[in-house]
């Protein structure tokens, strides 16, 4: 379905920070067609969420998991029949060295002997998605036991990353969009698409959201131009 | 107008209990170091508040524990000259003489600040800042604001203790001068006899905390106990007759005319004089031929002696008793006994301006 | 400077200027007062006062920031009444913001207070009161001038951190272009994307000149103002 | 207590008090040695080290985080230096995180120890000397004890700092439990998962308490202590 | 002995500009307040550094900017009593007495605590905080902490001003000790002329930042542009011959036999004399009768007259000069003149115990 779009209109968008760039982007080419200026704020989905159940004078909501979505959701601050997963992402294992050799990640890695006594840098695993769809990996893998005592978590993909880049840690689990963040790391596997619960990005507009722009910008998330600034940076799109 | 102060309080192991009443006029506080004269002070001024104690100017009620009446320090209107300056670090020195006048009511016509400023020769200071004034630079500037603030009672904490004679001698007559003119009640702490001398309408003398004697300054200063055998002295109510072309002004007191060194007052005027017992002669005859101008023939009212060589010998002059302080061999030399008539020479010059002060004791 | 930096980032420090300046300043009486009640005065629940102010340094920003939300949020308390009784709204606005970083910076402005106002002898206040100044003008005239290198390093303490907040402000405000997104936030959001490094290493470096700048400044001032107060 | 929190957090709760502890302990003689250089000494980059010692309140936390994870880390210069020659490791190390701590509460420390030394009357200074007391021995006879109160505060500001420190802890030891998971890792974990609240609050509540506990004895500590430095 | 010092610095619009050098002993600074007195100290001390100088005690070089040596405080072994005490607040009384000792070389062999507290009557203060002591208390202490640094060079900034005339006389003795058995040099400020008198074995008159004067006390004390004609005095080296049963001590000096009351020296013990002018009264003839012990027959030598009404006429009495201040009227009346015989009458008592001092004085 096509909206229909008043020109001078603002629109204020809350996105997940890992969205970061790419959705700059999408929203500057979305305002170039239709005129009206979007306006970011980019933070972790917690603090987003809970700044929408709080009132926050959001149109659109797009989290970085289904869980504060979800929150939103139950706490009546969406309005219905608006929230569509629009974005997949994947999980990969990167590595410090540059010439790491590539890996077939499966239930026969050994990851554990593969980091020895070195860190494995991932988002928090109880908290973080990104952690929490590692650790679901990890898990289906067999690997999780191992090694757990060898996990370092951190509270944003920065972080994990930067642990990484710096060699502090040997490997690190990342979405696939954040590997191509840093250059000092390298990009060694990517993790089976089934070991973890279905990686996605719902978006909806909010219940306290007057705009109609809001509906066509979401309907612009899952156009073909914004489909083609979602794959250079690594996103799946979904529909 | 009187001052009446009757406190009680504990310090640590210090216990102040003084009480006394003294008319109006200059109280002088005396008494040996930590006898309790700051903290008495401190409690007139309410930045101390005894435990027990009735404070009141006149009808002014400054402190009442039993009726609950306490009045906070900005309400007293005082003019509080602290032992330590205390002047105000950020402020320079005119600012900090000005300060008080900021809170003094416009009707109260005090003091100007050229006049203070003259008075304690600090004009060339008032740009500067305190912190590098030196000692006596830094207290004639705390007794400048002290008196800038238009008080109704002034408190003065050895105000001149860090000067030097010269300086001493300018300013204590001012204080003469708001005793007499502007009639300003003021609580006097010195540890000069000869300020006190000078200055008191009372003296209070203070021991370990209690008042060991109240009293005229001709009292108390005559009073062995209290100063000492060595500071004994009279003090002579005397009037100015005239004054002499080679300098010396001729006075009229209760024992005789007096010849004293210039004294700045104009014929008539009351004035008193301070004679300390050391400088008075004893002798039999009139003697001759002597340099001393004055000699005056009276009574030997009293012989007193004591531990040390010496004795007090007080005559009974006209009206008044003068003190001779003499070695008890003269005494015995002389034959001097209660009854006889006997001369006391005084010098001119044994006399000096400091011990000369204005308005009559009684 | 705005070329250095793209207008967005240019946006950001101009926001950032703007709510430390009003965090500190509107803060600041507030801190003088708490400062001296906690150094001079004694009053029950004086120790949960004195709680109270540490509290933004004790508990993690995110904390803060939340609580803030709750309390201040549109739906929170204090927030509905504001905005029903002065149409005062702090959430998501520039003024949240300046909230958010006056409530982190405030234990470190009263302590800096504070400590200067132990500092000042007490016998020049009593000489003060002898004089006839009341408590309120004892305070204006004495302790005032005589704390100000204190206020001053509060303020420039405060200020600082207030250039530096993020966690409570991101959590409270969130982090909205021209309305909220201080540095830190843009800064924040910069690491988060590819290639936004060498942008925030701009900002940082903006940053950290303007509050070296501050430092200088207030260095200057307050050695002028100890002088001045030192009598010298 | 730990069976009100839960073994995980319980950990925290210990972890946060030995790093801050720690943190507060091993900084306290160089924020000394730094405030007494800021106050009263006169050298040539006497700004830059004011600037830097204020660095970390300026810069976002993950800033400060960040660089510390590139001097500090095993890789970072620093780090490589301390490894090699005294075999200390701070990278995911509970040293680390004492490190961080004690970087992010070090602009707090200073401050209060600097206002204090700056109060010192310098007179006193000039009668010890005189008496026979070298530059050292005057420190430690008249402005070490004069000062005590501020540096009483400026511990207690950094230890309140220290505990509540989350953003360059993180970024430069992660969150490894029992090792680098401090409380505010732990809460700020916690918040991150919808219906953790409780569990938060409830670590909250004990950050609070041992807050409260510590700033209640330093204020008791510090009123002692000024009463003796007033001479009364 | 000698005590070289030379300093020019500027502070503001105050220039100091001070050159002296004063054999052993007790060099006292006298001069009206803001004359630089404590400025000079303070340079001696060490805690100012004069832009240009040469400090030397002895053969020991304090400061000489020229060969670019600067001892700094710590080093040069004082003890500083300080114009307000500076007493260390975070310390008990006991502790800043003893603040000194800790410093001093273990051979340095001091004074004992006891001792000095003893003579200050402190004993009581010792567990206190100076914090509440008070004025006389808080100097006291502070020349205790001095004393008891075993110093090599004392430094008394108006040491004794705080104080009351019992106490003073308690505790001059002790400066006087020091300086003729410990013989340590001191650098000592006053505003009181019979301390001057007693304690002084030079004497430097400072005004305006500048030296105005320095001389023997006796030289500077009968300087009557130094001190004021009101303030001359005589000071007369004497032994003690002998102590009389009623108190007097019977003295020899090159004037005569002197009875004055008694002094706490063994008989032959040499002390000086310090007659202030004004106590002195002439007569032609031998006077009989007088209660005065003191008659003593001698010449005139000089007489000299300034604008007020007193003379300062000086006699020459044995091997000494004894001046007398009288009203010019007496010198009138009693025709004296330069070269005739005169007789100067001194009573006993007239020489308070401040004015004896232990010493000659050259
Ligand atoms: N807070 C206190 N605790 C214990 N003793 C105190 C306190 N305050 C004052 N004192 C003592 O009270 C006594 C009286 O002190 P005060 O200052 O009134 O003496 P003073 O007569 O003014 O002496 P001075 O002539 O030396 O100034 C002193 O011995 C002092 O040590
Ligand atoms: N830093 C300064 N700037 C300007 N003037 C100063 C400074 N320090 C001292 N003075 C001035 O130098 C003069 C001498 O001061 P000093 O303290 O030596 O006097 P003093 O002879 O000890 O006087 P007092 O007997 O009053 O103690 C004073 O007029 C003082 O104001
Ligand atoms: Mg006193
Ligand atoms: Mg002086």
């Amino acid at each position: 379905p096509s909206h229909r779009v008043r020109a001078n209109e603002t629109l204020t968008v809350f996105a997940a920070a890992s969205l970061g760039s790419a959705l700059d982007a999408v929203a500057d080419a979305w305002s170039a067609e239709s005129g009206v200026s979007v306006t970011l704020s980019f933070a972790g989905s917690a603090a987003l969420a809970r700044q929408i159940q709080h009132g926050a004078p959001a149109d659109l909501f797009i989290s970085a998991s289904t869980e504060w979505m979800d929150a939103v959701e139950q706490s009546g601050d969406l309005q219905a029949d608006t929230r569509r997963d629009i974005l997949g992402n994947r999980l990969v294992l990167i590595a410090h060295d540059s010439d790491a050799p590539q890996l077939t990640i499966d239930s026969g890695l050994d990851l554990a002997a593969l980091l020895g006594d070195g860190r494995l840098a991932m988002a928090m695993t109880d908290s973080v998605p990104a952690g929490i769809y590692g650790q679901q990996a990890l898990r289906t893998l067999g690997q999780w036991d191992a090694v757990t005592p060898r996990v370092a978590q951190s509270d944003n993909v920065r972080a994990a990353l930067a642990f990484v880049a710096q060699g502090e840690a040997p490997l690190g689990i990342v979405y696939a969009t954040d590997a191509r963040i840093e250059d000092d790391v390298t990009v060694i596997g990517t993790f089976p698409a089934e070991s973890h619960a279905p990686i996605v990005y719902p978006a909806a507009i909010t219940a306290q959201s007057r705009s109609r722009a809001a509906h066509a910008f979401l309907d612009f998330l899952g156009s073909r131009t914004a489909a083609g600034i979602w794959n250079a940076a690594g996103f799946s799109v979904l529909d | 107008m009187t001052l009446t102060v009757s406190v009680q309080h504990q310090l640590g192991d210090f216990t102040l209990d003084a009480r006394f009443e003294a008319p109006a006029g200059v109280t002088v506080l005396i008494g040996p170091s930590g006898a309790g004269k700051t903290t008495l002070v401190n409690t007139v001024a309410g930045l101390l508040h005894p435990r027990q104690g009735r404070i009141v100017v006149d009808d002014w009620v400054l402190l009442d524990t039993q009726a609950g009446r306490v009045l906070p320090p900005h309400k007293r209107r005082l003019g509080y000259v602290f032992q330590g300056a205390r002047l105000f670090p950020h402020m320079s020195v005119r600012q900090n003489l000005l300060y008080g006048r900021w809170f003094a009511p416009r009707t109260a016509r005090g003091e100007s600040l050229d006049r203070v400023v003259d008075l304690l020769g600090i004009a060339h200071l008032l740009a500067r800042r305190p912190g590098a004034l030196s000692g006596g630079e830094r207290q004639r500037v705390a007794i400048g604001r002290a008196l800038l603030a238009s008080p109704r009672l002034i408190l003065a904490d050895e105000p001149l203790t860090a000067l030097d004679e010269a300086r001493k001698a300018e300013i204590l007559p001012y204080f003469e001068r708001l005793r007499d003119e502007v009639s300003v009640p003021i609580l006097y702490v010195s540890h000069s006899l000869s300020e006190v001398a000078r200055l008191a309408t009372t003296v209070v003398a203070m021991k370990d905390g209690q008042v060991a004697a109240v009293g005229s300054p001709d009292a108390i200063l005559g009073d062995v106990a209290v100063v000492g055998a060595r500071h004994a002295a009279s003090v002579l109510n005397a009037r100015v007759v005239a004054h002499h072309g080679d300098g010396l002004s001729e006075l009229a007191t209760g024992a005789g005319p007096l010849f004293l060194p210039h004294i700045h007052e104009v014929p008539g005027a009351t004035i008193r004089v301070r004679i300390a017992a050391r400088d008075v002669i004893l002798s039999r005859e009139r003697p001759h031929g002597l340099s001393a101008l004055n000699i005056l023939p009276g009574v030997i009212a009293d012989i007193r002696t004591g531990h040390g060589p010496g004795a007090l010998v007080t005559l009974t002059i006209g009206d008044e008793r003068l003190t001779a302080r003499i070695t008890q061999r003269s005494v015995r030399d002389m034959g001097l006994e209660p009854g006889q008539p006997c001369h006391a020479v005084l010098k001119s010059v044994a006399v000096a301006p400091e011990d000369v002060g204005t308005g009559r004791i009684d | 400077m705005a070329d250095f930096l793209g207008p967005d980032a240019w946006l950001a420090v101009l926001l950032s200027l703007r709510v430390s300046f009003w965090a500190v300043l509107v803060s600041l009486p507030l801190g003088i007062l708490v400062a001296h009640a906690l150094a001079r005065w004694s009053f029950p629940g004086k120790q949960v006062l004195n709680g109270l102010v540490h509290l933004p340094l004790v508990l993690p920003p995110v904390v803060t920031g939340y609580l803030l939300l709750v309390t201040f949020g549109r739906r929170g308390p204090v927030g509905q009444f504001l905005d029903t009784w002065f149409g005062i709204v702090l959430s998501f606005r520039w003024t949240g913001a300046a909230l958010a970083a006056a409530v982190m910076a405030f234990p470190l402005m009263v302590r800096a207070i504070r400590l200067s106002i132990e500092a000042v002898d007490p016998r020049l206040e009593a000489a003060a009161s002898t004089l006839g100044a009341g408590r309120a003008w004892v305070f204006v005239t004495v302790t005032l001038p005589l704390i100000l290198p204190g206020i001053i390093a509060g303020a420039i303490l405060a200020f600082a951190k207030a250039m530096g907040e993020f966690g409570a402000t991101i959590t409270f405000v969130s982090n909205i272009p021209g309305e909220t997104r201080t540095i830190p936030s843009a800064i924040h959001a910069l690491l988060q994307a590819p290639g936004g490094d060498s942008a925030a290493a701009r900002l940082v470096i903006v940053a950290l000149v303007i509050a070296m700048a501050a430092l200088v400044l207030a260095e200057l001032v307050s050695r002028r103002v100890a002088r001045r107060v030192s009598g010298a």
